[in-house]
């Protein structure tokens, strides 16, 4: 048991810091400071964290538009992340990528992407680049169960398999696109069936256990940079909140969004620890009080960080 | 007075009353679509005219094609301009094509709507104008309207032609206020709009742009230049007698959209005006090429401002 | 068995005629009367006439690149057809779009595409727009085995199955697409896997053996056509000729091409009515001779037909 | 004396020598591609720099750039230009826009060859020149030459580039014989090359229209009109400067390019120059908007021809 305190505490940490970071990206944005949409994944921290949390620092992953917490849990830094969405000069893309493209390549982050499932072909291709190359890092590949319907899906998974790539494709199924009901527009047995069928072994988890998903990246990270060919992590879970910040989702029954806020996956890893006795009620406390400052620290210093220079706008198109 | 986007959503439930054959298709369209301009849709049509897809752009364009060559008048949505660019093959390669490779048979009569532009500092994937690219494909109609009576009137048209036609939602004015006429009447394509009458210079835009430019028109005024300015609303047929013949009286031709300026659509009306009416002063004022960037004192610089409009105008009188 | 005797001539005759146009186009081409690409089915007739054969004059077509025989199978009009080959006027697209580019709307052909997996979402989209109208007609989409590695495969299955759309997907496995054989880049267990995993179920069949062909079209078309929603026939087969008319598809094992011209459809299924007493090998041979004096009456006429007047290359693009 | 085809084979031979993290990815390229312009790759570089794909050009052209992001440098072949519809969101939401949308975190390393143009009557969908459609995209290189020397050169610059580099290879000239250096040097993006000198007037044109425009100048120098003929080479970065130079000195410019006029790249030149050179008189020769045909009557009826540049010129000089 207490062989897993270390890491669940720092599963822990790591979804509360992605909460916290949120939270406060959230009061933010309706204070007016961020510009642009925002997508939050409050609700769905378990899979960032236990994913990630199995990666090194060369793997590479690639993300969607709600990619805060997969990029915090790869390492990004919390101050280039917040100045980012601030539209500041500090962001890790200088105010240029805004939320829904937040990148640090520095720690193998490769983007979020504003396009359903344009980061499949992205995430595959860097995983071949990998291999081409020799190295034994691999390309984890988050998207939402909204992506399974478009093409890049089929291509890039039969892709993978074809020429065996150290990629773990990870499915963040909160059974929500948008404004419309996963199951209203995803036919057949779902997302399992279909990575099968295209040479793709795949697992369901539970998205909000985060001691699951932990084990199950672990185990097949593991699969996929021994050599074994690509692997497909399915995560159930469910988004807290609307598709962006300024959607309230009314038309999800209250009583489903209830439920599910039952699931939190902080607050069962939280009872988790404390039953086992891995850490008390209060110690918790402190790890949230501590993410929380730690990202309004972040928030005060982004709202004061210079504006990038406009004369910015025009670097960076060409590099050449 | 009506919203652009409430004008839009009136004039394809106009057409969804008056024939059976319409429909639309796209993502959350049931739920009264990203801006609500198929607000109620569901309700009054039903789940077979009022269809919420998969996002899978692909089917979304290639199925629209598809259900009209059967018969039906498909309004296919694409929620955000950008994103057509997932169903390339089936607008390009597919609908622009049909009728012509086969020789007439197929009657492709689709509108496909595509918000497009700055909006709310959207960034580099959810505000292009790519407008111009479809001027010069073959096969298409391009219709880029900025007011509420003329959105409403070239959606009407749109929906009743038998041709493909590209219809480019100005969704940074879709809050913008005017009259709508209780029975929206089709708004033929290719007749520009004029919106301003004056000698010094002419100007012509398009789209999300106008406001900017009838802004830059009052402080020309002000400053004694008075401008002749023309709304083009369509870029494809467009208006080039109207265009040719204001210019003449002016002498002077600026040409301003939101697109990137190489390139841009603005590049054709120059084109044409230089090889046909000689001797006339023309310049353009578009966007630098460059990809429109998230914080917005970066968009503020590259985007086309009223007071670039008014600078390019004033150089190009001093020319 | 004498039942069915006229359906089986029927396929016979079918067949033969696919083969003696392709042939007769193929001789056409080598003699410099048809320009451009031209990519002949020869081996693969019995998925066309025995699909076809099941499908009324309202029923829709859609095709691909190999889309002589769905095209005859579906009733169009060969003088129309081969003049189109040949570039004139009296083509059924008025020589603008050539063999790849066949359609002929007046019997539910809806069009060969240049673009592999390009008939898919028109397909679907024509059955969407048939239940619509309230029409009892059915769609059929013919493709290839190449075809199920885009993206609209997966789009266009998924929407299929949500709507349960009037549609029959024909998938022509000859093995190979272009240079490169199906096994090559195709990784799973394949179509069938593939299209249940979308919601659409899926059988396969002998291809070469157009009277399974046609027992399976037959069952599936009545399934679609009565509501069951889409389902999928996987045909395998094997393309006896290269990829084009000028390609001699080298690359492939003699050994492997040589026991697959032994499957040939039509000497398979003349050597089972012969068995079974349905008809004489007189017999057999005269619709082929008919067949073959058809085509060659076609290419004659076509080879003597005028070419478009130029000034309609300017017409069709706009209708309004 | 080598062929078009062998010398963009033999520059990307030169190239997968020299460095060890440029591979292609494309259909049928283990089996040489379509055109032979990989022949014997495999045999010498292997199955893992030289990968023959699936049918899947939004990977193709996806995992290029994702292997790009790594630190190889991918040659993206899409077979024939018009496929590259089906790989759009790829090319243009990311590929164009990776670099600025990361403020330059991003190396998008990638050869994007597209064979274009008119061949063999090959119809609406395997002939398309939509050339300028890139020209107007910001974040990418446009290179489209015309003569074996200058392919290879410009296809070695774009293979080192940190640039994506659109190579628009010319498929109706890879027959076209020239010389090309043993060792293949890379040659600069953005300069015109100056093929013929003249007096009369400044044809500017590019690619697969070369030969005709030179045959247009013999026709022409036959009546006494002698036409300087500059190969722009490049799209973007294109050289206005030795356009401009030229166009000065004749005082006439005639753009001429095989695809459609209305929205061409030619549109942009003439606009340019109305602009920054005014009193040059301008023209331009392209096809009408209407989709290649596949009947060689209609194909030639609508494709530009010398004839037609001649006209067009002789059209030119008499205003
Ligand atoms: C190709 C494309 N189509 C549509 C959109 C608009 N859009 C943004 S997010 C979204 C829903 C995505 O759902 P999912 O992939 O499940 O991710 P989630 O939002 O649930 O995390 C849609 C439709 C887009 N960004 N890209
Ligand atoms: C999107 C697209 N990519 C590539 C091509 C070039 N191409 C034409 S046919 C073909 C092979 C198709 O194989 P398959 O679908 O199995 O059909 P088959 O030729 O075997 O009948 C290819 C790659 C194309 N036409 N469209
Ligand atoms: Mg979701
Ligand atoms: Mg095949």
């Amino acid at each position: 048991m207490t062989s897993n305190a270390g890491q669940w505490l720092a599963l822990h940490r790591s979804m509360c810091r992605i909460r916290a970071f949120e939270e406060t990206a959230l009061a933010a944005h309706k204070a007016g400071n961020i510009p642009g949409p925002l997508h939050v994944s409050i609700g769905q921290e378990g899979v960032a964290a236990g994913v990630c949390l199995n990666l090194r620092r060369d793997d590479r992953i690639t993300s969607n538009h709600r990619g805060h917490g997969h990029a915090l849990a790869k390492g990004a830094g919390v101050a280039g992340m917040m100045e980012e969405l601030f539209g500041r000069a500090g962001g890790h893309c200088g105010g240029k990528g805004g939320s829904m493209h937040i990148a640090d390549f520095s720690v193998g982050m490769l983007g979020a992407n504003g396009v359903v499932a344009g980061g499949i072909p992205i995430a595959v291709g860097a995983a071949q680049g990998i291999k081409l190359l020799g190295q034994d890092s691999i390309a984890v590949c988050f998207f939402g169960d909204g992506a399974i319907n478009r093409g890049p899906f089929l291509e890039g998974l039969n892709w993978a398999a074809l020429y065996r790539l150290p990629v773990l494709f990870v499915c963040e199924d909160n059974q929500v696109a948008a404004f419309t009901a996963a199951r209203d527009v995803t036919a057949g047995p779902g997302v399992v069936a279909r990575s099968e069928a295209l040479g793709v072994p795949a697992t369901t988890v539970d998205g909000n256990d985060v001691v699951a998903v932990d084990a199950l990246a672990a185990r097949l990270a593991a699969d996929v940079r021994g050599g074994a060919g690509p692997r497909l992590l399915h995560a159930m879970t469910y988004r807290h909140t609307g598709h962006t910040s300024t959607d309230v989702a009314a038309w999800r029954p209250a009583d489903e969004v209830a439920a599910a806020k039952q699931g939190d996956p902080i607050a069962r890893l939280e009872a988790r620890l404390i039953a086992e006795g891995l850490a008390s009620a209060a110690e918790l406390a402190a790890v949230r009080d501590a993410a929380l400052a730690e990202m309004q620290a972040a928030r005060t210093a982004a709202l004061a960080a210079p504006w990038p220079d406009p004369a910015t706008a025009y670097t960076d198109v060409l590099g050449a | 007075m009506t919203s652009l986007v409430e004008a839009l959503r009136l004039a394809a439930w106009q057409e969804m009353e008056r024939d059976p054959r319409v429909w639309v298709l796209g993502e959350d369209v049931a739920r009264g679509g990203l801006f609500g301009q198929y607000r109620g849709f569901l309700e009054r049509f039903g789940a077979d005219r009022v269809v919420s897809t998969p996002i899978s752009e692909a089917v979304i364009m290639g199925a629209g094609l598809g259900a009209a060559l059967v018969g039906t008048r498909p309004i296919i949505e694409m929620r955000i301009f950008d994103f057509v660019m997932c169903a390339m093959d089936e607008l390009v390669n597919q609908i622009a094509k049909i009728r012509y490779m086969f020789g007439g048979q197929a009657r492709p009569s689709v509108v496909v709507r595509m918000p497009h532009g700055l909006w709310r500092n959207s960034a580099a994937q959810h505000s292009q104008v790519l407008e111009a690219w479809f001027a010069h494909l073959p096969g298409v109609v391009v219709v880029a309207p900025s007011t509420p009576a003329d959105a409403a009137g070239l959606l009407v048209a749109a929906i009743r032609s038998d041709d493909p036609v590209l219809f480019f939602d100005p969704k940074n004015l879709f809050g913008l206020e005017g009259e709508v006429p209780a029975a929206i009447a089709p708004m033929p394509f290719g007749h520009a709009r004029q919106v301003r009458t004056g000698d010094a210079l002419t100007i012509v835009s398009w789209s999300a742009l106008m406001p900017a430019v009838e802004q830059a028109a009052v402080t020309l005024a002000a400053r004694g230049i008075n401008a002749e300015i023309l709304d083009l609303r369509c870029l494809w047929p467009w208006d080039e007698a109207a265009v040719t013949a204001s210019a003449r009286r002016t002498g002077r031709l600026l040409v301003a959209h939101e697109a990137v300026e190489a390139g841009g659509f603005g590049a054709e009306i120059i084109a044409r005006i230089a090889e046909h009416a000689p001797g006339i002063r023309v310049a353009r004022c578009g966007m630098p090429r460059v990809p429109l960037p998230f914080s917005p004192p970066l968009e503020d610089a590259i985007k086309v401002t009223p007071a670039k409009i008014v600078a390019a105008a004033e150089r190009l009188l001093a020319r």
